[in-house]
């Protein structure tokens, strides 16, 4: 360890920014801060870098950054301004900006240090433990209207007048059941069969049967069409047969 | 404060009976629960006698805003009770009565004396203790003459407040059905054709004292 | 009272002094939070002078074990300050804020209204996402006024409770604000110092609550 480090705890996550760390570093100037020497800083701030640089310490970026800006400020304040060259901001008063924000930052320690040392509620000193609590006595005002109440009474007596419509869907036999059920048993029509022998056993409603028959029968177009079976009626509204047409 | 002289040979004389009573005030001011003398005694220095500090404390808050009183056995602050309106504040809020109630209010009123059963055939939903509760509490309804039908149910009128509230001055002048209508209040004949029966407004409330808490 | 003898002509005289300094200590008493001498002459009888009877008020308790102090203009009894010792338990034993929060709860204190940018030039530092939150969870810190300049960022500033919990009349009694107030240490200064470098630290946490996200 450099001797520059003076001991310090090369141990950069003790401290809270880079400006933390210049902060304990100019106090061991152990000077009033408004005389601290800000080119002394700056070689103690690199020195302090370097050293912890060659114990291969993680360095924030931040830390990396103001050590870049330090040592610029260093060289800027070392070498003599010169008046006909503009480039940036004097170096006097980069050092003077940077003692400002050392001061403040160490008042603001000092005063959050004032702060926290008053005697504080719930630590120092206490409230009522045992609160009468403020009773809020709620008047509550009804607003209702005659007209409210005619049209509350109107609602609930047409109410009743009125109970929901069921429409029941009556029950379908689907095409695609047609068409199933024709393919698994059209194996057996080898000769000529009446149509009804397709039609599901267990749908014996009136209503149900028709429209079984309706939807067998697309069946059957739909399959004569893709030549599966042959179809035949041999008189007007006379029976309707089918065979299969062997491929 | 008998072992004081003992105490004050050992270099720790307990602090004087001024300081004491601070302490006193202090810890059950800020205490949740009523201390007792034991419990304030332990925390005092050594020497301390809470007894005496809480009956010079109990003196001084005699009669002020607040005072020292004991609950069993122990020690408290208490607001003194004539200064409890100060801690109470009135707010008044307006709101609307719900659908239920103003529906379960007019068929009331149209149908006196109503059961509740006969309620809830109009409305077609069971009627909630909670709204008749609240019409009760509101006195726009009060409980009416008990029906003599098998079960006794008791019946619901309308009041005299209920009048004054809606403006009316007999429940007769509520619009009939077919005003209703006329007005467009009503869309459809509904079913039985309802009449608003003649009241009985000189039913005497026999049955108003009763608890009422059986009666729903 | 300037208008008591105005009261006395319509018939309704306020309570006398006395009665009016209990009513002041009853409402104080009850309370946790510290009352305005505005809202406790709203719940007196009319014609009450409760500044005068806090003024009374504050007398008679001076040097006691309860004390009446102000707080943000507002008036509040607290126990006093010596008798700690004798209140304090296991319980009460106070979260120990972190360095970070310290640090910006007095910055905010002392330079607020403070943007987020603001106390990170100070401390030379990024604040973190929950240093703030914890500030705000604790309501010693809340939003103020968005600064009028581009990007329009949200500035901090101090809450009555942390005034109430530092025992603090106003901001302007903050220890020392004085003197680094003539120091100019509390001066807005123009950039050109140790810049702080944009971190996204709390990158992962970003969703949590969209709405907030874009204020610090």
């Amino acid at each position: 360890m450099s001797e520059e480090a003076d001991g310090l705890l090369l141990d950069i996550d003790g401290y809270e920014g880079p400006l933390d760390l210049l902060l304990t570093l100019a106090r061991q100037q152990k000077v009033d801060l408004r005389e601290v020497s800000i080119l002394q800083l700056a070689d103690r701030y690199l020195a302090f870098i370097d050293a912890a640089r060659h114990l291969r310490l993680e360095i924030a970026a931040d830390y990396l950054v103001t050590a870049a800006w330090l040592a610029y400020l260093k060289s800027r304040l070392l070498l003599p301004s010169d008046p006909s060259e503009d480039d940036g901001p004097d170096a006097e008063e980069m050092a003077a900006r940077l003692a400002f924000q050392l001061r403040r930052l160490e008042a603001m320690r000092g005063a959050a240090a004032r702060l926290m040392a008053r005697d504080r509620l719930g630590r120092d000193v206490f409230a009522r433990g045992a609160p009468d609590p403020l009773v809020v006595e709620r008047q509550t005002e009804w607003r209702v209207t005659l007209l409210d109440l005619l049209q509350g009474y109107a609602r609930s007596s047409t109410r009743a007048a009125y109970t929901p419509l069921h429409v029941e869907r009556p029950k379908i036999y689907a095409m695609e059941d047609a068409l199933r059920r024709l393919g698994q048993n059209l194996g057996i029509a080898l000769d000529w069969m009446q149509i009804e022998a397709f039609l599901p056993p267990d749908w014996r409603e009136p209503r149900m049967v028709r429209s079984a028959v309706a939807s067998t029968f697309a069946a059957t177009l739909e399959l004569a069409r893709d030549g599966a079976l042959a179809l035949r009626q041999a008189e007007p509204f006379g029976p309707i047969e089918l065979r299969r047409i062997s491929p | 404060m008998s072992d004081g002289s003992e105490q004050k040979g050992l270099g720790f004389a307990p602090p004087d009976a001024d300081e004491q009573e601070r302490m006193v005030e202090a810890m059950l001011f800020s205490t949740v629960e009523p201390l007792s003398v034991e419990a304030m005694e332990k925390r005092m220095p050594r020497g301390s006698d809470a007894a005496e500090a809480v009956r010079r404390l109990e003196a001084r808050y005699a009669g002020r805003g607040v005072t020292l009183i004991r609950v069993a056995g122990k020690w408290a602050f208490r607001t003194a009770s004539d200064l409890g309106f100060l801690l109470r504040s009135e707010e008044t809020a307006t709101r609307k009565l719900s659908r239920a109630a103003v529906e379960t209010l007019s068929i009331i009123a149209y149908h006196q004396p109503a059961t509740r059963a006969e309620i809830e055939e109009v409305r077609g939903v069971a009627v909630s203790r909670g709204t008749l509760d609240l019409l009760l509490d509101l006195e726009w309804i009060r409980l009416g003459r008990r029906r003599e039908t098998p079960g006794r149910p008791v019946t619901f009128v309308t009041t005299e407040m209920f009048l004054d509230h809606f403006g009316l001055e007999s429940v007769r002048d509520l619009p009939g059905i077919q005003e209703l209508k006329a007005a467009g209040l009503l869309d459809a004949q509904p079913q039985g054709g309802i009449a608003v029966r003649e009241t009985e407004e000189d039913d005497d409330d026999e049955t108003v004292d009763e608890d009422q808490s059986d009666l729903f």
